[in-house]
Parts: structure tokens; C-alpha cells; sequence
């Protein structure tokens, strides 16, 4: 959100603009500085004060996102409009009421959620000075499993976590009839990680939509922690789970493939009968 | 009343919010291969915790009622002490987008993105992507409306995240959920990615 | 002592036992940007650590020792209490190999030891038995198949030991179930003992 800073100087102004969450938010913000009754906003000053924020937006070279230039345009069209006689607008708008009102409609709903968003981030901020206690179990198991490891079980509730995502994503409507064996996965895997190098665990199924797919793949990496060609572990109990390649594999990959044998050359559908 | 030591002890283990209800049951069936108390009721666990409550105050800890059951905590007030711990993780706080997106969810709820840009004048693509994974909203369905957009809710999660007892209890309830919202459909409405 | 709100919020919230001598220097250093109390010694932290443990005595906690730090925890008595909370698991005290069989065997119910090997890649007569002995499964009868190979399935103790309502909720239990096993016969079948 806030854009890097490379002049001291300029630091407030940038952080201020930067500081806005949309156009509504700036021009709220420029009614209260110039101190207008929502219900009766001066369109032409308003107006003036909006372009005139832009303009110093773009002179410090922010990128100004869209919407700010579209409620730019909307605010033109409105001053516009306040010039012309009534009897000079458009027929269709002479019975209807000014549409001024739509704007300052949408200002007051906004400023609502705006006004209830500064209280749930007093909340937050109070609540995130309260500490719960962390479960046992996860520094049981990791003293079990030795420093930094994880037990399987941690591996399959993260996985479960994956699998809901997933879920998540074939209900939004992306779905896969592509079939995956063990095996494929087994070589998917060493080939995106070299040794040494790790990666989050949910990040090696985020792109993945079908559920064989990800449990194929959870497999996979079950069989190459299996044979320690990769390992599981995570800095402390709650923090994400990461998986990294071992550095000097026991066995290498050929083995890793061949060991699996059978199940690893299975077929696995998607949606098995 | 010899439960209450049982009643600590629970509060003191759970690593989620504990509803009455569910406390009460657990002290009347008994533990594992023993005796309960068949006539603890919900009140009177209710009535416990309150003077558990009192009893905690001088000691750093909190009893807070979060996401619908009561929840020991450490507290506020010694933050920066806590925070000091090896393993112990403060949850990152919400930017302001995020914030005004999740409000509008939370009072608005179940709602599609456009129903939430039309509101904020702004495209919260990335706000929503960044809820969902933090795990404060989901995805709760598909609406009706043409194009049968995804909708989305919020989860136990973002009670607990702010501290809140139930929906009831955010700030101003009533009025946000009457406030008529502005259709997604309104010209001023978000076209592009924010910021 | 005022630093004794602050020694007991940091007891509840580690997640690790805590040595004296650590918590002491805790409490001189002072909070995230704050000011401590330069005069603590490690022996005052175990001075006020035998009164607390006295103060939790009727309250169904204690303070206890251990890996050479102190950790608060439920008292003993009411393990069988604090054992009916869903997300605290007792520590699995299964070595690795054997919580993989464990898994081969909760997933796919009834199973023979040949089948079991055939996932694992290596002899589980070992495992097997441990885990029978330790009452987390039990022989369940005899397959059809040739030999009629003896099977196994778990106990209501291993619902316990996972901390599961049942069956159905083992983790993503659906398609583990219905994921193809390799075949006993596999000649990836089973080699050396593990270790």
C-alpha cells in the first residue's frame, strides 16, 4: 500500500496520498478539510480540490490507480451539469432528481463502513496484544520428531488445509479431468526443487485445481520423505510448514522412482469409480 | 464448588474458545472412565467464570468471551513482554483496504466482490485473495444473481482475529446491515486493480 | 512484586518450558521498547515461581519442571478432564515408522501385514506389534485371501490417542480410502528390518 520512499522530503505527502483507500475516501477526506456539510457539498470547490490532489499525486509520480480518475470524470460531468439552466438538460433529467444525490448517497454508505473499518481496527489492534496459549502437541511432536521436523500428522493437517483451497477453487468453477501417477509426481517434485532449496508447503499446490491431482502429489512428497530425499519442517509450533530438499540424498532420484515400484506407476483418476 | 479447579483446568488447556454449554456438559459427563457433577448447568458455569474473571485480573491473565466461548489470555498490557517469547506469533494486522473490505463483508455478509467494490469504489480483488487466505473470510456459496457470483462470509476465525463475541457484537450491528448498499452495477463503480 | 503478573503471563503464553535463569533475564531486559526491572535475580524468578506453584495448587494447575525449564500445566488428576478437549492431543509417543503404519492401517481397515508392507516398503512386524501391545490396534480376523493372512484395525484408544470423534474424521479420510495401495505381491515388497 504504501509506495517506497526514496526522498526524506517528500516522505509525509507521499505517505498521506498513499494513505487514502480509494476516491471515496479521498473525498470525504477533502469535505472535512474544507469543512462542508455532506448534504450540501459545493461541487465546484469539492471539484477543484480533488483535481488539485491528483495533480500532486502525479507531480510526485504515484501511480494513481484508475478509480481515481473515473470519480475525476464523474465529478466533471456533475459541475458541468449544476452550470447548465434547467431548461437546457437533457429531458430525461429535468423530472428526475439531481444526480448529484447518487453521489453523495454512495459518500455517507461508505463513510459508514469506513467509520465501522477504523472501529474493528481498534479491535484488532487491542486483540492483538492478547495471547492465547499454543496447543502442546506441536512442541511434543517436534520433540519427538527432533528440532524443526514435523510429525506426519502436522503434514496431514496441512494437506488437509490444502485440500479445502482446492475445493475452494474447483467450486469456483475450475475443474481438471487430467490423470497424475505417483511416479510423475516424484519427478514434478525433484525437478522443482534443487538441493537445498524450500519452499512452503502450500505453495507447492497452489496452482493445482483437482483434487487426484494434490493427493497424488501429497503422496509423492509422503514417498520422498520416506526415502529423506526431502524434509518436512517448521520453525516453531503454528508457523507455516515448509518442505526443502535434502542436501545430500541418500538416494537418489532414479532409486526414489524405481523403489516406489508398482504404486508409483499406478494411474491414479481423479475421481476413481 | 469443587469444579471449578476442573473448569480452570479446562480454560487453562483449551487452545480455542470454549462455549458454557459445552463446559457444563463436559463437567457433567465426567472424564474419562470417572464420575461428573450431573447438575452443573450452563448458568452456573457462567456464573464461575465471572468470579474466575476477577480472580485472573491481578495475575496478567484475562478471561475474554471470543467467538462465542470464553478464552484465557494474557494481558493486554503486557504485550511487549509476551511478544518476547521464542515461538509466540502476534497475528499481522490488516492494512486499511483490507479493513474496509472486511467491514463491509462482516456487516454485509453473504456478499459478492462487486456488491463490496460498489460500496468502496474500488476494485478488492487483492483484499478479498488476502482475506481468504489469512483465513478471516470464505467463499459460502454462489448467488443467485445473474452470473452467479461467488459470495462471501466470514469465519470463527475473524471473531476471534477482532476480538468479537458473536456478529452481534460488532459495533453499530443494526444500523450497517440496513444501510441500503449502492448496486454494483453504479457507473462510479471500481474498474481497475487498487493500489 | 509487580514483575509477578509478568512471570506468569510469560509461563502461560511459552510454548516451551522456561528456565529461571532466562525469565530472569526477561524481566531486566524489560518489554519491547519499555523498561524491566534491572535488579531481578534468577533467585528471586525461583522464589516467586514456589509461591505461584502454591497459589495454582487449589486451582487444578501446576508448575512443573521440566527438560530443565518450568511449564504450566493441568494438574494430574484432571488429565482424564482435560483429555476430552477436541485440539489437545496427548504427545504421540510413536516413533515415525510407526505412526506411518499407523496411518496405512487407520486408512484402510482391515489390512494384513503383507499389505501394510507393501505401502510401506519395508518389514513392519515390528511396529505391528508395538502397536497392538500399546492397545492402538488389534487383530480383527482373518482375510479370504490365500494363507489367510491375519488383520488389523484400530482401537477406540487410537480415536483417543489422535484426539479423533471417529473414523470419519481422520483427515481427508475419503481419498485416502480410495487411493490404490501397490499390491502385496509388489516385488518393492518388503526388504530389511527398519531400525
Amino acid at each position: 500500500m504504501i509506495p517506497m520512499l526514496e526522498t526524506p522530503g517528500s516522505e509525509a505527502l507521499r505517505v498521506e496520498l498513499a494513505a487514502f483507500t480509494g476516491p471515496l475516501d479521498l473525498l470525504l477526506h477533502l469535505i472535512k478539510e474544507q469543512e462542508m456539510d455532506i448534504y450540501d457539498i459545493r461541487l465546484e470547490k469539492l471539484t477543484e480540490q480533488y483535481l488539485a490532489r491528483l495533480d500532486k499525486m502525479r507531480e510526485e509520480n504515484l501511480a494513481i490507480a484508475g478509480e481515481f480518475l473515473v470519480m475525476a470524470a464523474t465529478l466533471l460531468y456533475l459541475k458541468s451539469r449544476t452550470l447548465l439552466p434547467v431548461q437546457d438538460r437533457p429531458p430525461e433529467e429535468v423530472e428526475e432528481e439531481d444526480p448529484k444525490w447518487e453521489l453523495i448517497r454512495q459518500l455517507i454508505e461508505y463513510r459508514k463502513f469506513k467509520e465501522a473499518a477504523g472501529q474493528l481496527g481498534e479491535r484488532e489492534a487491542l486483540h492483538s496484544r492478547i495471547f492465547g496459549r499454543v496447543p502442546e502437541r506441536v512442541t511434543a511432536s517436534s520433540a519427538l520428531m527432533g528440532p524443526g521436523q514435523v510429525s506426519m500428522f502436522d503434514l496431514v493437517w496441512a494437506f488437509q488445509k490444502v485440500l479445502r483451497s482446492v475445493e475452494e477453487r474447483a467450486r469456483a468453477g475450475r475443474f481438471s479431468d487430467e490423470q497424475f501417477t505417483v511416479g510423475q509426481k516424484i519427478e514434478f517434485l525433484l525437478d522443482r526443487l534443487q538441493p537445498g532449496e524450500e519452499i512452503l508447503f502450500e505453495d507447492l499446490f497452489r496452482s493445482m485445481s483437482s483434487r487426484g491431482e494434490v493427493v497424488v502429489t501429497f503422496l509423492a512428497m509422503l514417498e520422498l520423505i520416506r526415502l529423506r530425499q526431502l524434509v518436512a519442517k517448521q520453525d516453531g509450533p503454528l508457523r507455516p510448514i515448509l518442505i526443502q530438499r535434502a542436501l545430500d540424498p541418500v538416494v537418489n532420484a532414479e532409486d526414489a522412482v524405481l523403489e516406489t515400484g508398482e504404486g508409483a506407476g499406478q494411474p491414479v483418476a481423479d475421481s476413481p469409480v | 464448588m469443587e469444579w471449578a479447579r476442573v473448569l480452570e483446568a479446562l480454560l487453562f488447556a483449551a487452545t480455542e474458545p470454549m462455549e458454557p454449554g459445552r463446559l457444563a456438559a463436559i463437567l457433567r459427563e465426567g472424564p474419562e472412565g470417572g464420575q461428573g457433577w450431573p447438575e452443573v448447568k450452563e448458568q452456573d458455569v457462567r456464573d464461575e467464570m465471572l468470579q474466575l474473571s476477577e480472580r485472573l485480573a491481578p495475575r496478567g491473565l484475562i478471561l475474554r468471551e471470543v467467538a462465542g466461548g470464553f478464552r484465557i489470555g494474557t494481558a493486554p498490557d503486557l504485550s511487549g513482554w509476551v511478544a518476547k517469547l521464542k515461538g509466540v506469533v502476534r497475528p499481522p494486522r490488516l492494512s486499511p483496504p483490507a479493513l474496509e473490505t472486511m467491514a463491509v463483508i462482516a456487516y454485509r455478509q453473504p456478499i459478492s466482490r462487486a456488491e463490496v467494490e460498489a460500496v468502496r469504489g474500488v476494485d478488492c480483488s487483492g483484499t478479498l485473495d488476502t482475506l481468504v487466505e489469512r483465513g478471516i473470510i470464505r467463499i459460502t456459496g454462489r448467488s443467485e444473481a445473474p452470473g452467479r457470483p461467488i459470495l462471501y462470509g466470514t469465519t470463527p476465525l475473524f471473531l476471534e482475529h477482532f476480538g468479537l463475541k458473536d456478529l452481534e457484537d460488532l459495533p453499530n450491528s443494526e444500523e450497517l446491515r440496513r444501510v441500503k448498499l449502492p448496486a454494483p452495477a453504479d457507473p462510479a463503480g471500481p474498474k481497475q486493480e487498487e493500489s
